[in-house]
């Protein structure tokens, strides 16, 4: 315990050292990133022959607590940016990690996710976009949707079909796709709430060269799975999303908070598609609802579901680290959780609100907050998988219930599918 | 309870269905909601002009046609399932209803003739939409030589510029709350938009300033809560309408839409939450038409238009959350028509009472016979 | 319309004399009904071959209202034997015709129905009672469940299968199954809520004749559906079963109370089993929860949904009557609804009862009637056909969702099934 | 935070949950229930002298464990998983915990001894079981020259002839309401039966006149509210340990019962409830363990007792009628077993208040803090 402890001081120490001879705010952000993959301090996490130091989790948690401390920002962060270094760092060929690395850490490339399409929802392994190997090339059609920030991406991580004569999971591919060419074209797509954080992606003739693919052909199934894995991975220095150094003016910051900006935009009506449980006492004192017995019977209930399911993450939380294996998943049951708190809360705040319900727009209740979160809810129980796929799995996987009875398993030629029209 | 339709009815109900689904699809909604319009001008003077329907249920001495509550249901059934935006609900209904309750005889004569006929659009104004009990706290009449003056603000369901009469409830010099008569045209009348959830129900705030007014009626108290029971029974029909077209088209998605190689419509537990909504719907529909009933007969469950309102705003909300849950990422997109019935049953959920307000005034009603008998 | 009031008029002029000549309370019930049914007026609305005098539904109740006006009784009542008479009346060979519908009609034979078992509930097709022919008669083996009556019934209206080689509905033949003899044995089946309404048959190497097949071997399920659907039909002069005749003291009217309260016997628990809705109020006002405006708000829900229940059965009877074709069933609507109102009545009562609702008895609220709805409300969503089944109906039949995959639909001897221990 | 079990912990609970698997099945309730005896007394003889379960939670210093939480969760979970029907809950946790909190040192060197041992069962005797600040309203005690007397009648949660000591709450001659000490022997007490839905938890009368009563503490008002939370969160844990056990037979039971010639666990309406139950399920026991670890530190949410009973009477009555509902008709039976759990959770619904009244105490809770602050 103490080695490791010293072994952190000494990082500590030498990131620091590094730092004051380094770090320089006035500097272009993309220049200092450079930099900072030649100190080898953008990724520490990562293997030696990739820009890193094969740090562990901890040992990279110090590293980024002394550039908090000096105001030092880090490799460009999170968003598809980061399932694209994952899948890259641990799949790619070494042309692909010569070629998408250096720029995905210096933010130079903005990358998206091409995986959903609007047949295949539910059932992505039933998506249709079809690549073909045509002259040594491979041309892509087909369209693909809920692509956040695909308008302003260069590179996509793809998967498309490359085998229709085999079972669906089997006849997918994996590409990483140039967006900046004349057969992608990317249009806003608008949802009920009024924003447009999505994209639709036609894909016409688009082209990849063979060296772009990931993996073999067909692997495409497998490496969806892997990449979705590294969301939550951490091997990189970014600063904390939460963190904008807003007090701080040199133009490294304004630039910083620009690419921060441009990264959170698609999110800003999340907090109120979960149903924003944090203003619904202080609205109820405000409109005199909480004197209502029977509104205060739904806010408690609300509060408990709310509470209740902290908890379970906080506990799911405790026996991961401790390595302990209890077989619920914590994610579907959380992830059904906040589907009903977030109808619960647009119930509660709708009646609590009573006439003003009525009003949308900056003049409504809390600036329009309100309507927001009545118009936005309904996406919690869909996004990220649907309440009855997360039903499924917990049925299945955890309760050990039989799977449904399958009728796509043959070749997928001849599995039933939606007609879409582009 | 609702009896089957004559041939004449039946007649009665392809015409208007025909009609809405011909004129007022929501391809022609949507150009509304992009111009801000609020309603198209040319289906509304049809819907008056060839169909006369905002007389359909005004008698026929005010210059109706008289029908029976049937096919004034079937006519706030269709309006309801198609999300017609036009000032029927506003003005043939609301307004209508409340010169019909509270009107002298001239002045039903005098006003309802032309609401009937289309030649003047009238809106309720009210200050509040939500329980009849607090009405007028926010709208003041007083008296002048040769009438009233109203001060306050009040809200009309139809968008600014659309209603050219006012009905509006204000408390008197005697605390007493009454409805008056104000031109949209006079001095001391200021309307403006408001923006509302729901696209296709526009609202606007009605400001008066020392407006000038006529009583409704001969000043006697007016009769509030059976004003409010028509207004109920009259949306819960509307509400009926809406919830059964989205339910259906939603059934009709799901045996279109394929996923893990087969329809959605075949996956049980999908099958039995149309199942439940369609127990739900139907005895939704039996309640709003025994209310219908109920008040054209002045007979039977005097809570009956509570019990539908309160199980419309139910089923509506249940309904709309499922069409949007059912089309999966496809029913959240603004392109999808789904959202446009979800922000009607979202308004209509509160407005005239929520099924909260609706139950309790049940019971309120159901103690009060007791205690009687 | 004045010629058939007419006629209505001269039928129950004649059966009015023929009562005043012919009617006697002094007699035992047999006896009387046998003077019935050689009179012709035991069951008028069948074939004059049979008792009966052809009459319709109209003609029969003219019969019916002059009896209750002379207070005369009419043909053994309901139940069962209201099946078994259907079924052999119009399934029947002559012979059988001839050995059971008198003693159906003047109540000499009670029938029980032979249908459930405990591996089929909702399955009802998946039975595996058998029957086989060997030497001439039919050897039959199994075991039956909620057989309403058992213990005192003569003959059994009984499901086999013969054919194990078939698909199930194909394979099950309809027998009339003599009670009286060493296979059978009667046990009763005691519920949760401690009546013992129902029994289980067990039946070993029972006997029966060839003649009491009804139909041809394979034609059981066919038979079977038609049997469920006499339960309305009527065409039999019995008493109302409400009219018990409490005033009159002549022996007939005993013997005939006897009969009914053995016929309802097993049905005096159904009104808990509905939920009480009659006793909300009443106990809210008693117990002051009326008071409470939340559960105001559960009083307010439970009689909308019982007064909506009510109000949808009314508009089908009217379009039933009207020719009408609503495609609603509202048979499946009406019974997931009257489960709904149980459920709720269940928790109504409870939360009114408060403290009271921990105790049973005849000391408890309402002499145990409370306790007895709390007992007995879960059997609502599960006789005469789940909730669960109810819902597929309604959306495979009613609402054009597609049916379940079916994974029985080869010979039934393949077909997985319950292995159930007597 | 419920955190991972420890070695010593998870044999603790498998030593418990063997011991009743063993000796308290259903085969040994059900002799008991025939039998009307109300519990097994050799099971409960051996759980006192070989296991020394009633000691798990009372201090060392009043002969007990003096086990942490965890361990008395992990008892509660076990006595609920297997209904069972010994005086434990009566004695051990309520009328122990009542001493604990109102008791002078003396009174639980003298008493928690005995019942941390068994060699005295004792039980809580309240007049009312679903609301706190109804308590005392049907018990009155009186001043005698050398100690109290009690008038009144009260319930305890074991069956007549079981306790051999009372602890009452009554109203004093102050008005406020404390705990007494009751010889069951004594004269002026009167124990009889009562019928009870819950067929595993036996309930009896106790009658009082002029009962001569120590009074537990001395003389200061008792903390009614502590006890209650105490009492709320040792019941909620016990529910949620019938709840799993029901949930878990039944998704077991489903994977067994075959009908249209496949498993009926394979019917997805029927995989989507048991997955609904088990998100249900899994909030309600955070909850309560949460609670759980709130009282016993003394710190973090106040209304944690409140809303760890208000989602276990929930989710086990949900569990409980889908017990039912997914056997069908045999699950309505006598001989199947689901119903001993149903009425299990059907009175523990009722008992120390209901989901309605403990949700509004909650809120209570929450806006007195927020006053406070």
């Amino acid at each position: 315990m103490p080695r490791e402890e010293d072994c952190l001081q000494s990082i500590r120490e030498e990131v620091g050292t590094w730092l004051d001879s380094n770090w320089d705010p006035n500097r272009p952000l993309v220049e200092w990133r450079e930099i900072l993959l030649a100190g080898g301090w953008a990724a520490p996490g990562w293997p030696e022959e990739y820009f890193g130091r094969g740090f562990n989790p901890a040992q990279v948690a110090a590293v980024e607590q002394v550039f908090r401390e000096k105001k030092a920002l880090g490799a460009a962060a999170g968003g598809p940016g980061t399932l694209a270094r994952g899948i890259v760092l641990a799949e790619g060929t070494e042309d692909q990690k010569t070629r998408y690395l250096r720029p995905l850490l210096t933010g130079q490339h903005k990358w998206c996710q091409l995986f959903s399409e609007p047949g295949s929802g539910s059932d992505l392994a039933g998506l249709s976009t079809k690549a073909e190997l045509r002259d040594g090339r491979w041309i892509v059609n087909g369209q693909k949707v809920w692509t956040t920030s695909a308008h302003h991406a260069d590179f996509g991580l793809l998967l498309a079909r490359t085998d229709w004569d085999v079972p669906k999971h089997q006849g997918i591919s994996y590409f990483l796709l140039n967006m900046r060419q004349p057969g992608i074209e990317v249009r806003p797509l608008k949802q009920m709430n009024g924003y447009a954080s999505f994209n639709e992606v036609f894909i016409t003739d688009a082209i990849v060269d063979p060296r772009d693919m990931v993996g073999a052909a067909g692997d495409g199934w497998r490496l969806a799975s892997t990449t979705l894995s590294f969301e939550r991975q951490k091997f990189v220095v970014t600063a904390q999303l939460e963190e904008r150094y807003a007090d701080e003016t040199a133009p490294i910051y304004e630039e910083y908070r620009r690419e921060l900006d441009e990264l959170l935009k698609p999110y800003s009506w999340y907090p109120q598609r979960a149903g924003r449980v944090d203003l619904v006492l202080p609205r109820a004192r405000q409109t005199g609802a909480i004197a209502d017995p029977v509104l205060r019977q739904e806010i408690a209930k609300l509060i408990c579901l709310d509470r209740a399911t902290d908890l379970v993450a906080a506990a799911a939380e405790a026996h991961s680290r401790s390595g302990a294996d209890r077989v619920v998943p914590a994610g579907s049951i959380g992830k059904l959780a906040r589907s009903e708190i977030s109808r619960q809360a647009a119930h509660v705040h709708t009646h609590i609100s009573g006439m003003d319900a009525l009003f949308d727009g900056p003049h409504a209740a809390e600036n329009g907050l309100v309507a927001e979160v009545l118009l936005s809810s309904p996406a919690m129980s869909i996004a990220g998988g649907t309440d009855e796929i997360q039903k499924n799995i917990i049925s299945e996987r955890v309760l050990g219930l039989p799977k449904e009875a399958r009728t796509d398993t043959g070749p997928f030629r001849d599995v039933p599918r939606n007609i879409v029209s582009g | 309870m609702s009896l089957p339709l004559t041939e004449e009815q039946t007649h009665f109900q392809d015409v208007v269905t025909r009609f809405l689904a011909d004129n007022a699809d929501t391809a022609r909604l949507r150009r509304q909601i992009e111009l801000e319009a609020g309603y198209d001008r040319e289906t509304w003077r049809r819907l008056c002009c060839e169909l006369c329907l905002p007389g359909t249920h005004i008698p026929e001495e005010y210059g109706g046609h008289g029908f029976g509550p049937v096919e004034f249901g079937i006519v706030m059934h269709a309006m309801g399932r198609f999300l017609y935006s036009g000032p029927f609900m506003a003005s043939a209904v609301m307004a209508a209803q409340a010169i019909l309750i509270a009107g002298s005889e001239d002045q039903k004569r005098e006003l309802l003739q032309d609401i009937a006929s289309g030649s003047v659009v009238a809106a309720l104004a009210l200050d509040e939409w939500t329980r009849p009990d607090a009405l007028g706290t926010r709208v003041q009449a007083d008296r002048t030589d040769n009438g009233y003056r109203l001060n306050g603000s009040a809200t009309v369901l139809v968008d600014a510029g659309v209603a050219e009469l006012f009905i509006a409830a204000a408390r008197g010099p005697d605390n007493s709350v009454s409805l008056y008569c104000i031109d949209a045209g006079a001095s001391g009348v200021a309307v403006s938009s408001l923006e509302t959830i729901d696209l296709t129900r526009r609202a606007a705030r009605v400001q008066f300033t020392d407006a000038t007014a006529d009583i409704l009626g001969v000043g006697d108290s007016l009769d509030i809560e059976r004003l409010w029971d028509h207004l109920c029974v009259a949306l819960a029909l509307e509400m009926l309408g809406g919830a059964e077209e989205l339910f259906y088209s939603t059934v009709e998605y799901m045996k279109m839409r394929v996923q893990f190689g087969r329809v959605i419509g075949s996956f049980q537990a999908l099958k039995h939450r149309c199942a439940d909504l369609l127990v739900s719907l139907e005895l939704a529909r039996a309640a709003s038409q025994h209310a219908l009933h109920c008040l054209a007969s002045g007979e039977g469950d005097v809570y009956a238009p509570n019990m539908a309102k309160a199980m419309a705003s139910e089923v509506y909300m249940d309904v709309a959350r499922a069409a949007i849950q059912l089309r999966g990422g496809i029913g959240f997109t603004w392109e999808d028509d789904t959202h446009l019935w979800f922000r009607r049953a979202k308004s209509s959920e509160v407005l005239l009472g929520s099924p909260y307000w609706h139950r309790e005034r049940m019971m309120q009603r159901i103690e009060e016979l007791a205690h009687a008998a």
